[in-house]
């Protein structure tokens, strides 16, 4: 990975973190502000392609962390994967959202509203993607007990059978 | 038997009259043209069936022909004195409410001095009369025009006076190399005797009267004044000046052909000359938004296809010509009439501005779409019998100059039809947008379009009532020996 | 004219076993050519009869009478085509009628289909019009070629000109071999089997169709097979007896079913395409030829 | 005297519909009812009969308008007069939300009073007189709407008067060659023409006519103005109006000029009736496939209403007693379907408030059955099924061409025909089947004054698909009257020796096994009744009106073929307008403004006259 | 295998006709879809036994569950089982349908599908081989032709309850009641 990209990210932004663990990967990890700014940087760099945005409860820390995972199509010898985490507050559980940088965050967002209830600022259409069901605690948290919920939920439902 | 002579000397009398009787009461002025074309009226209906029965020939000053000043009353005379003082009535009574401007009694004055010179012009037998007539026509139209006294009228009126003054000389001239030659100024004085005479020299006195009346007829090139003043005078003086006025110009041209001339080689181009001012002027009016200037250049092409029906000679083209020019004064009288109350109630003279007014003035728009009709040449309208009359004779002759001819006129009516069907449209079936306050026209306005709707419908559907006249006229164009005969052969 | 009654009664019935075992066989055939087993050859028998007993559904007094109107069009229709000779009402319509009577089912199945009320089905019906609006161009170039070289409009005409082994195919090989490269979009088998894409369009025109709906509209599949079958027998393989006409049939059947079974699906765009390239030139080049030489 | 009374009560009763319209607005509908039916009456009274009278002298022409019936005009005096009877009455609904109904139903027995003029006249001048009137009240009324109809209404009539000029220049030839303008002594006075002079005449009689009809390449206004102009009118414009052009073809063609002269005309292929066919061909060709793409109902009927405008040129155009025949049956039948198409088209319209777009409309059949029914029957007509009268004299058709051995006519006939199915099953499935939209969840069936045409005229077209011998009698006795072999016919459709069609045997077979068949589906286990919104939806319940297909209905066939069906011929037009306007503009600027010019033309022009005298001598 | 019995096509030749023409809707509801493809193709050939993969649930009368159903699938696997003609015959096939199999403490996976719609068999396994759904088939035959093969039957009679199970999953259906909601039995 390029080291000019990741002296440039260090010098342009403040309290980034940039590592280079494999040949094809880049990871940066940033303060919730930078965000945004980062990603559009990357995207004027020519990493235009969002690949994921996914989560992680850090349940112990109190904290969700957003990982955005970025890549480039129209550059080949850019073919590699820029991973950049931001950890967000847990209670508060609300980001902005990246639509103004990548329109196709928006299913990505939709989805982590609906598994861990981040609520992102500006989404227009944070409703269900694919759960039937509102969940009170959203169930990809780590304090979303399945069992529990299982127990509460479809084992209350009766056989038709035993309905005489 | 009446006195034909009182033909011209009612409207003379009533004209001079008017200041006198403007003394009396301001207001008398206005109804004295009425009066005044009223009892022409009477007097022409009455000639009417006594002159097809035998000409009158009214020598003034109790000498005979060839050597007094006299008036010829023929069947073409009569038929064009008949339209005259109806026109010039009806247009009469338009005037009285439509002319608010003062000084009316001037304007009433004037109009009768053109309905005078008019008349004088197609019932004189005297060349120099015709001249002099020809003149109290044109003077009093060029004050008419510039009526209005806004920039625009001053500036046609100016336009006409010189054209129409280098006419006027032209015709001079003409008369004086006549009179030169023969020695008289007796029309048919002249005519009995034009074979005598060196033919070049004939034909370039018929030049300078071919050119001379073409002006006021209108014909291509002569008629660069016409869009111009028919358009900046006040509706009523532009029913009279298309309705009227260019028809004496074509009198005129006729009469020096036919009558006094003889000049039959010259009838194809005179008729490929109608033809081209027919073209001209469709085309010309096509993209007019102008209403009253469309209708100007509307009354170009028309006058074209008279010209071109004369340019025929035969006793059917003359005859279909007659009939074209009846059937145009209604209806481009008609049209002047509606339109010019339109424009004074819109405020506008924009073909744009009139829509919607079917709905806010239904009988003025009604009138409006027979004239229409009517020009375009629509059965069961006036128009259709001379459209109709006009192709049998130009086919009729049997040349293929005359075949080539009758089609490029008939594609003048497919544009001609183009401009008016849209016209008719936006009165009917536009919305308006400034209409709301516009009201229907009342009173004496309304009379006299209905009156031109209804004389339209019936010659329309029953053309016999005009066409024994129409017959004698066009047999008077076409037997210049029986004219000679009529004034000389009393002597 | 007894016999012509009683031919009325069992030309449909010999037309409706013919038909329902050439169903059954294309089954079979195409099984094998798979290196399956294969349903037992009445299968088709079978499944009728669970059809007619299963509960349907029905949107509306339309769904019901186009699927009539069009299983009776095709009955009828069979009674104007000859049968080895046999064709009881053919002196009632001529081969035009016959064009214009083979409106009549489809025109069932769209009226009916439309009362569906759903998009598969109007998209079937779409692609079953533009289909045949491609297939009709080569067809109607060669039935054209085989009236203008007989020289009349009448079927029974034409199949008696044909009488010992003069057969049409002989004098109008284009014609033929156009009606032919044709024979399975009419048949509405692969590689045109676009109308009833079961995988893109869930079967098209019969998505709404369950229980005795779809018996009726596999009975008119099977009517169908026997008309076009019968058609290109008369017209261009000179009819012959009952048996030799069903052999015949049934050869040009198999024929079908070989490309049938190993063919992909042309999109619609291809097959319209298709339809007015070849076949419609072959047929075209048939009739100028035709028209010359008769 | 009867036909006389027939024109008075027509034109008159027009004028007093407008009248009485300005006091009291129902006794005027009643009025025009009535006015129309008593058309009807007295048009069905004059059958076979021959009425030969002169009502009008015009002396000073040498002529007299003259009126007769025979065969020929009371078959097309009866549709005019049926047709407008029955868009009358569908109108007393339909224009109730319309303004200026005074002038519309004096205007729409004005143009039947014209139309009935056009085919009883006896003679040319009064053919063209009622002709002309015919045409500007058609052009007033296809104006009436306003907006987009204004510029159709002058497209309309513009190019009517360009067919009238030809017309007219063909009439006045006439009588100058021969004095006379009635048909029958022009019939015989023609015989001795010479085939110029014929052709001349055909060839301006078939502007003047083919205008009216709209045969390719002089459609162009016909789109326009059955689109713009208001249903019911649009019916009789489409129905009736539009086919006297036919009516004028075959009255020129057979009934004045004769077989016997059009066979002299031309040599080998390039013979009259042959080109002529070839422009039927086009018209089907244009007219069906350009109605393919068309997304507005009543502009895709008017498209057709060209393209079955080719096939009665190609019926008619052959000159055999089947050709003949089959392009006046197609005629009438045209004018039943069509008619009862727009009506269709009217009363969807009246229901959904004025919706034409195709692609809006969807599952009305479950609304308005009777409408739909009408629709059906209408294009059933339309496409020929047997059964419907369109049928019959289709067949008659293509039995002429492949019988003079024309394949290739009988190919673009015949694939026009699939070109329409097309198109009128997207007209029937976009308006009345598929999905019902939420917006039209309350609609109703049409009230009564608008059903009543339309069931009459469904039972019309079913009655003469049926019994085809009904109208080809009729026709027959036309055919009489021409001097052709008449055709022979028998109730149920035609003799052995004609060809093979026998309607009742097709009807008794569809009817029977129709009958057989639904025993057998009744007897089957019931099926269940469900709405529209029970649907397969690949296991999710259906979206509510987004679950229609009826945009772009043939899109793979609208790219294949869309690119190459403009229509040209309009493209041209309107380049040709746009030309002359600009060259229009040119000349006027002759009138420069400056007097100066002005002077310098009128001597240039005495310059001219006296220069070509002294210096050639021209005069 | 009685399919050639023509005694007993005329004695019963409805009970025949399902059993020996099973049409099987072609819904890819889990994994186990993966074992159809070759049952129905050149390997085991399940068009011998009459039974063809159908594209649209009014033509067909077996339905195949095959695999874990989660709650939108559920869904589309109530509207299909409503949308196919009586008679009908479902099957669960491998654990999952059966009481949720490794899903057994999903969040969005249903434990038991009997709950929602009637199931007439299950075949047990993870996955079944694909000849396991060859004895379903046979076994199906057997309750046809006792009449043991009801769920489409009880499914109408306890409509009420089914469609309140299911409405307890999902809140209120979009679509109407597929019987009347009262309960026939009391």
């Amino acid at each position: 990975m390029d080291e000019s990209l990741k002296k440039e990210l260090e010098t342009t932004f403040r309290n980034v973190l940039v590592s280079l663990p494999e040949d094809d990967r880049m990871v940066v990890a940033a303060s919730e502000e930078t965000v945004l700014s980062i990603l559009s940087f990357l995207k004027n760099k020519g990493y235009d392609h969002l690949e994921l945005i996914s989560c992680v409860d850090w349940i112990e820390e109190k904290k969700f962390e957003l990982v955005y995972i970025l890549t480039s199509y129209s550059e080949k010898e850019m073919r590699k994967h820029i991973i950049l985490k931001t950890k967000i507050s847990r209670e508060k559980s609300e980001f902005k959202t990246a639509i103004s940088v990548f329109e196709n965050a928006e299913p990505y967002e939709r989805e982590l509203h609906e598994l861990f209830g981040i609520n992102f600022k500006g989404h227009p259409k944070l409703t269900h993607l694919f759960l039937e069901r509102d969940y009170k605690i959203p169930p990809f948290r780590k304090d979303f007990d399945t069992r529990e919920y299982v127990k509460e939920v479809f084992d209350k439902i009766p056989f038709v059978e035993d309905k005489k | 038997m009446v006195n034909p002579s009182l033909l011209i000397a009612v409207p003379l009398a009533f004209a001079f009259s008017i200041p006198l009787f403007g003394l009396v009461s301001k207001k008398i002025g206005k109804y004295i043209p009425v009066v005044a074309l009223l009892i022409n009226v009477g007097i022409s209906f009455i000639l009417i069936p006594q002159i097809l029965k035998k000409p009158a020939v009214v020598s003034i000053g109790g000498w005979s022909p060839p050597f007094c000043i006299n008036l010829v009353v023929g069947p073409l005379g009569v038929f064009l004195v008949t339209l005259i003082s109806s026109i010039g009535l009806l247009v009469a009574i338009y005037a009285i409410s439509y002319i608010k401007e003062e000084p009316t009694e001037k304007y009433h004055m004037l109009f009768l001095l053109l309905i005078t010179g008019a008349t004088g012009i197609v019932l004189t037998g005297d060349i120099f009369n015709l001249f002099v007539f020809f003149e109290i026509l044109c003077i009093s139209s060029y004050a008419l025009v510039a009526y209005n006294k806004d920039k625009e009228g001053t500036e046609a009126a100016m336009k006409y006076l010189i054209q129409g003054s280098v006419g006027s000389s032209f015709v001079l001239i003409g008369i004086a190399l006549l009179y030169g030659m023969f020695g008289t100024l007796n029309m048919a004085d002249i005519a009995s005797r034009v074979t005598s005479a060196d033919p070049t020299f004939l034909f370039i006195s018929l030049a300078f009267l071919i050119t001379g009346f073409g002006i006021e007829a209108a014909v291509f090139p002569l008629n660069a004044w016409l869009p111009d003043a028919h358009s900046s005078a006040p509706s009523s003086i532009s029913a009279i000046l298309s309705g009227i006025a260019i028809k004496t110009g074509v009198y005129g041209v006729a009469r020096m052909i036919y009558t006094i001339f003889n000049a039959d080689g010259i009838l194809t181009f005179i008729a490929f000359l109608g033809l081209l001012t027919l073209l001209i002027g469709e085309m010309s009016a096509f993209r007019q938004n102008d209403i009253k200037r469309l209708l100007a250049y509307s009354s170009i092409g028309q006058i074209g296809l008279i010209v071109f029906a004369l340019g025929i000679a035969t006793s059917l083209g003359v005859f279909a010509g007659l009939f074209q020019i009846v059937s145009h004064a209604l209806a481009k009288a008609l049209l002047f009439l509606a339109a010019g109350y339109m424009i004074y109630r819109v405020g506008s003279k924009s073909i744009d501005s009139l829509s919607g007014l079917g709905r806010k003035m239904p009988l003025t728009s009604f009138a409006f779409t027979i004239g229409s009709f009517s020009l375009i040449g629509l059965p069961p309208f006036a128009g259709f019998i001379s459209k109709f009359s006009i192709v049998y004779a130009a086919i009729q002759v049997k040349k293929p100059i005359f075949l080539v001819f009758v089609v490029i006129a008939l594609i003048a009516t497919v544009i001609e039809a183009g401009y008016f069907f849209k016209v008719v449209q936006n009165l009917y079936f536009k919305e308006g947008k400034n209409v709301d306050n516009v009201t229907e026209t009342s009173g004496y306005i309304i009379v006299p379009m209905i009156i031109l709707v209804i004389s339209i419908i019936v010659i329309g559907i029953h053309p016999q009532f005009i066409t024994g006249l129409l017959k004698g006229a066009a047999g008077e164009l076409l037997g210049r020996t029986g004219y000679i005969g009529w004034v000389l052969g009393g002597s | 004219m007894v016999i012509k009654a009683v031919w009325i009664i069992v030309l449909p019935i010999i037309a409706f076993i013919i038909g329902v075992f050439f169903l059954g066989l294309s089954r079979k055939v195409i099984a094998r050519i798979h290196r399956r087993y294969g349903p037992p050859i009445y299968q088709p028998v079978i499944d009728l009869i669970k059809l007619m007993n299963q509960k349907s559904i029905s949107h509306g007094r339309l769904f019901d009478m186009g699927v009539i109107l069009s299983l009776a069009g095709s009955i009828v229709l069979v009674l104007f085509i000859p049968f080895g000779g046999i064709a009881p009402l053919s002196g009632s319509g001529d081969f035009l009628v016959v064009l214009y009577l083979m409106l009549l089912a489809p025109l069932g199945v769209a009226l009916s289909g439309g009362e569906g009320a759903n998009p598969n089905i109007s998209i079937g019906i779409s692609r079953k019009m533009m289909l045949s609006l491609g297939y009709e161009v080569p067809l109607l170039f060669s039935i054209l070629a085989v009236m203008t070289y007989y020289k009349t409009t009448s079927l029974v005409e034409i199949t008696k000109a044909q009488q010992h082994l003069s057969w049409g195919v002989i004098y109008l090989p284009l014609p033929a071999i156009a009606y032919f490269m044709i024979l399975p979009a009419m048949l509405g088998i692969r590689p045109f089997d676009i109308v009833s894409a079961p995988q893109e369009i869930s079967s098209g025109p019969s998505v709404e169709y369950g229980g005795r709906y779809l018996a009726l509209m596999t009975v008119e599949h099977a009517f169908h097979t026997f008309i076009v079958l019968a058609l290109f027998v008369d017209l261009f393989l000179g009819g012959g007896n009952p048996f030799t006409f069903f052999v015949k049939m049934l050869v040009v059947f198999l024929l079908g079913l070989f490309i049938h079974a190993v063919f992909p699906r042309f999109r619609i765009d291809q097959a319209i395409k298709y339809c007015w390239k070849w076949p419609s030139i072959l047929a075209l080049a048939g009739l100028v030829i035709a028209y010359v030489v008769a | 005297m009867q036909l006389i009374t027939i024109l008075i009560v027509a034109f008159l009763g027009a004028g007093i519909v407008y009248l009485i319209g300005k006091i009291s607005g129902k006794a005027r509908d009643i009025l025009a009812v009535l006015a129309s039916l008593i058309v009807v009456i007295l048009v069905s009274l004059a059958y076979n009969q021959k009425i030969y009278t002169s009502f009008y002298p015009l002396p000073f022409l040498n002529l007299s308008l003259t009126l007769r019936i025979d065969p020929l005009s009371w078959f097309f005096a009866i549709a005019v007069a049926g047709i407008g009877f029955l868009s009358i009455l569908f109108s007393l609904e339909y224009m109730k939300h319309y303004q200026k109904l005074d002038f519309y139903y004096s205007m729409m027995l004005f143009v039947n009073a014209g139309m009935l003029g056009v085919v009883l006249s006896a003679d040319f001048l009064s053919l063209y007189i009622f002709w002309e009137i015919m045409s500007w009240s058609t052009y007033l009324l296809i104006s009436y709407k306003g907006g987009k109809a204004v510029g159709a209404g002058l497209k309309y009539i513009v190019m009517s008067t360009v067919g009238s000029i030809a017309m007219l220049f063909a009439i006045v030839s006439l009588y100058t060659s021969y004095g006379t303008l009635e048909f029958s002594s022009l019939a015989s006075l023609l015989q001795t023409a010479s085939s110029g002079y014929i052709l001349f005449l055909l060839i301006m009689f078939i502007i003047g006519f083919g205008i009216k009809n709209a045969i390719w390449p002089l459609h162009t206004w016909l789109p326009d103005a059955h689109a713009e102009a208001v249903s019911p009118f649009s019916a009789v414009l489409s129905g009736i109006l539009v086919r006297i052009g036919i009516y004028g073809f075959v009255l020129v063609m057979y009934s004045i000029v004769g077989l016997n002269l059009l066979h002299k005309l031309g040599y080998g292929l390039l013979n009259f009736n042959y080109i002529l066919c070839w422009i039927g061909a086009i018209s089907i060709i244009i007219g069906t496939f350009i109605a393919l793409l068309q997304d507005d109902d009543k502009r895709l009927l008017a498209w057709h209403a060209i393209g079955q405008g080719g096939y009665m040129i190609l019926g008619i155009s052959f000159g055999t007693t089947l050709g003949i025949a089959g392009g006046i049956f197609h005629t009438l039948n045209h004018c039943i379907y069509i008619a009862l198409l727009f009506l269709v088209t009217g009363a969807v319209e009246y229901r959904t408030g004025g919706v034409r777009d195709l692609n809006q409309l969807g599952g009305l059949i479950k609304k308005m059955p009777v409408t739909f029914i009408g629709g059906l029957i209408g294009i059933s007509g339309l496409i020929g099924i047997p059964l419907t009268n369109g049928f019959v004299s289709k067949w008659l058709i293509y039995k002429t061409l492949i019988m003079e051995k024309h394949p290739f006519l009988a190919f673009v006939a015949l694939i026009g025909t699939w070109g329409t199915i097309l198109s009128v099953y997207k007209f029937l499935h976009n308006i009345f089947l598929g999905q019902l939209p939420e917006k039209y969840k309350d609609v109703k069936e049409v009230p009564w004054a608008m059903r009543l045409p339309m069931i009459i005229l469904t039972s019309v077209i079913i009655l003469f698909g049926i019994l085809p011998g009904i109208p080809l009698n009729v026709i027959s006795g036309i055919e009489r009257s021409f001097g052709i072999k008449p055709l022979s016919t028998i109730i149920f459709g035609m003799p052995r020796e004609i060809g093979e069609l026998n309607i009742i045997n097709i009807l008794a077979a569809i009817v029977v096994a129709g009958v057989f068949i639904y025993l057998i589906f009744s007897l089957s286990t019931r099926s269940r009744r469900v709405n529209q919104y029970d649907n397969y939806a690949a296991g999710s319940f259906i979206p509510k009106d987004k679950y229609q297909y009826s945009v772009r209905f043939y899109d793979p066939v609208y790219r294949i073929i869309g690119p190459y069906l403009r229509d040209v011929v309009d493209d041209f037009y309107y380049w040709l307008v746009e030309k002359s306007k600009s060259f229009f503009q040119g000349v006027r600027q002759i009138y420069t403004g400056n007097v100066n010019t002005y002077a310098l033309y009128i001597l240039l022009f005495l310059a001219f006259l006296i220069i070509t005298k002294i210096g050639w001598g021209l005069w | 295998m009685d399919r050639t019995s023509i005694k007993k096509w005329f004695k019963a030749p409805d009970k025949m006709g399902h059993k020996y023409s099973l049409w099987a809707v072609y819904f890819c509801t889990g994994c186990g879809i993966i074992e159809v493809p070759p049952v129905i193709t050149s390997r085991w050939d399940a068009e011998r036994f009459g039974v063809i993969p159908v594209a649209t649930p009014r033509q067909a009368n077996l339905f195949l569950i095959t695999g874990y159903v989660s709650l939108k699938t559920l869904k589309a696997i109530i509207r299909t089982y409503e949308l196919m003609p009586d008679p009908k015959y479902t099957v669960g096939f491998g654990s999952c349908p059966i009481n949720g199999g490794m899903y057994w403490d999903s969040y969005n996976t249903i434990k038991h599908l009997d709950k929602y719609i009637p199931v007439d068999g299950w075949i047990s396994g993870c996955m079944p081989r694909p000849e396991a759904i060859f004895i379903a088939v046979t076994h199906l035959w057997t309750m046809i032709d006792k009449g043991m093969a009801t769920g489409y039957i009880k499914y109408r009679e306890k409509y009420r309850y089914y469609r309140q199970n299911q409405e307890k999953l999902f809140g209120k259906l979009e679509w109407p009641p597929l019987y009347p909601m009262e309960d026939k039995n009391g």
